[in-house]
């Protein structure tokens, strides 16, 4: 308890918080920026334990803004949840971390919820995935934690079941256009703002300080200096599918697609069905004199120009296209 | 008068801070659709849209006077 | 500069910004919480030179909310510049960091100053400190950016010469009674939000953005929700000492103290006027049969109940008092 | 009627969020009088004050309607 001293003479947390904060559970949804950064603060608060999910590996442009990853891991090409799991396990032994490099749109995800979650942490890239957390957030009841920048500009809001709007009251369908860090960049500052209030929220409801929960919208651009706080009451939708009187939870019941390009990625996901059997691959590929790396969790190889990963839970990446009938004859041509 | 204000790539994509609408009132509803044809805002129907710091629903009713905040979502993360 | 591919789509940034970058040189004084998490942001944004100074070493206390660190630095004890600059190191090569133990109010401090310093972040824990910079920032019109927090409670100023009102203008007096994180707590996400506010003004002032600079005080309390941006014109004086008509810089001329008791900390730190030969010194104990172990930076030991830290620039730390009489005369007896 | 908002400790030491002075007027130093004898706040002379979002200095005139800003420095970093 001593390494906490700093944070139990934080009167609103205390001895008694700290002891509570010891059994409490956090599910980080995405380990690129806001998952880092929420990660490395949960952790360091001593939160007891946390799972990761994240469906990618470190890449060098992830550097400038996930705080976890060091360039070992950009060049060891480790999965995210690895690579985070690595990090905060070193940062802090007594948090029991369990790392997941799998895609939330696969059945074992939604299997996680068989067990106690008390928070879960928007630390995502993209909408389908937002709405996907909030029907399990209004079915299981488990608060979530939205956040978002791009630029300089970012969003947060806390969604309590029963109580506040949930996301789908605010967005009620998937925008047609919207702006990623990979079209108008990001700077890490407003990465650490959006976290530093999703780790605030978080602590308050774990160590049950609900009346100090923001019951507003935050929005601000740190480089045109605007912050503001807006009140969200109204938009509370009893008619919505994901938390009104008649809940039919929408994206719990969507078809997962085989294939999808991944948001503002220039890349284009592919699900084999099975695992790959990642070593016996690289073993057979590297002595028919295919240029191959990786580790026991992925494989990265160059085919026809393009960069391809395959993952041990059966999933392939095909970097540097959008085209999904492109990415499917080369996973056709060589894997299926 | 109708002031609205624009945030990040609102802001951008019209070139100004904010826009002067000399309405005595409007709805929300209208005032989105005013966006997508007077201004060229494709995406004016995913706005969030605040009058005076307080969220609004299409119905809502905006007077002459109030500030209205058009506050895009982002999925960035 | 691949690697800062998410920052230079950022157009206030942009190309021109990112490899201006690369030519700038920022100076954190003090490698504490936010001294940590803005080296952090800095040396991932691409800053081509840091120096970061400070006087103490990484405590098991420290890892709560000082990112940088991990509890392999809390075992070895190393000086926090030190470790500071292994983990920046291993986060972005390109970055050139220097790390110097020392503290701010010994000489070689001064005498960084007779090099370009484009930026001043503050990552210290004491009004004198910040005094000492402001008159410093002053005399050689360099920018600063000054950060506090306790509690969930922070505040942000960018000090720019001849343009804002100075730190002195604000905070005349040395206040007899402050609140530190030794008195009253502290968590991790605010630190994190006063050191998103003073990176951001940062990149702006590096990048030349000057029409975007905050011109306001910022002032939070995360767990109350509270945000404001306060107006700051009316403060600047012109009979300031430090930053009007007839300047006198006073902190620069104080007379340095002896022994001082470390705010907060429940620490008395003593200047032995040379440096201590560390590792002899350390060879020697052991072979006397005393209890002691260290790095080339610093010696740890336990004297009469009380652990004692010497370090190799000259200064020498009484843990677990307040009481300088009590510290000098342990000083006195083994070591002068 | 002058609304006197508290922050950070100052809150806590006071026991509420804020109070208020039934004043038509008073300058800055005259409250930090106040503030230290009625209320006991040994530290009112090194806070900052903000009225009406900006910052005073101490001969600067409160009137009935401001809104003044009690703004504690701190040194935590």
């Amino acid at each position: 308890m001593e390494r906490y001293s700093r944070q139990i003479l934080f009167s609103p947390i205390g001895e008694k918080g700290q002891r509570t904060l010891q059994y409490k559970h956090a599910l980080i949804v995405g380990a690129g920026a806001l998952g880092s950064a929420n990660a490395d603060m949960l952790t360091r608060a001593g939160v007891g334990r946390l799972t990761i999910v994240d469906r990618d590996y470190v890449d060098w442009t992830n550097l400038q803004r996930q705080t976890l990853y060091s360039e070992e891991d950009a060049e060891k090409g480790w999965p995210k949840a690895v690579a985070a799991k690595r990090r905060l396990t070193a940062v802090n032994r007594d948090v029991h971390v369990e790392a997941l490099v799998m895609d939330v749109q696969d059945e074992s995800f939604t299997s996680l919820f068989e067990q106690q979650i008390d928070i879960m942490i928007d630390g995502t890239d993209n909408f389908e995935t937002r709405f996907l957390l909030n029907d399990l957030s209004q079915k299981y009841r488990i608060p979530w934690i939205y956040g978002a920048c791009v630029g300089s500009y970012g969003l947060s809001f806390t969604i309590i079941p029963e109580e506040t709007p949930c996301f789908r009251c605010f967005v009620n369908h998937l925008p047609s256009y919207h702006l990623t860090c990979d079209n108008v960049g990001i700077i890490s500052s407003v990465v650490q703002m959006v976290a530093a209030y999703q780790t605030t929220e978080a602590l308050k409801i774990l160590v049950g300080d609900v009346a100090k929960i923001r019951r507003s919208l935050v929005m601000f651009d740190v480089w045109q200096n605007e912050h503001r706080f807006l009140r969200v009451d109204k938009l509370k939708n009893e008619h919505c599918p994901s938390c009104g009187r008649d809940r039919t939870y929408p994206a719990l019941h969507r078809e997962k697609a085989k294939m999808s390009v991944l948001c503002g990625r220039d890349t284009v996901q592919i699900r084999h069905g099975h695992p790959f059997r990642i070593t016996e691959m690289m073993e057979h590929m590297k002595t028919s004199g295919q240029q191959v790396h990786g580790n026991e969790y992925l494989l990265m190889t160059q085919l026809e120009g393009h960069r391809v990963v395959l993952f041990a839970d059966g999933r392939m990446l095909v970097h540097g296209t959008k085209d999904v009938t492109f990415a499917r004859s080369l996973y056709q041509k060589y894997f299926s | 008068m109708i002031r609205v204000l624009l945030f990040a790539y609102i802001k951008e994509r019209l070139g100004t801070e904010e826009v002067v609408l000399h309405e005595q009132q409007m709805t929300v509803r209208q005032l989105r659709e005013r966006l997508q044809h007077e201004y060229d805002l494709q995406t004016a129907s995913s706005l969030m849209i605040a009058i005076n710091e307080e969220f609004a629903t299409n119905d809502d009713i905006i007077h002459a006077g109030d500030v209205v905040a058009l506050i895009p979502p982002v999925s960035g993360g």
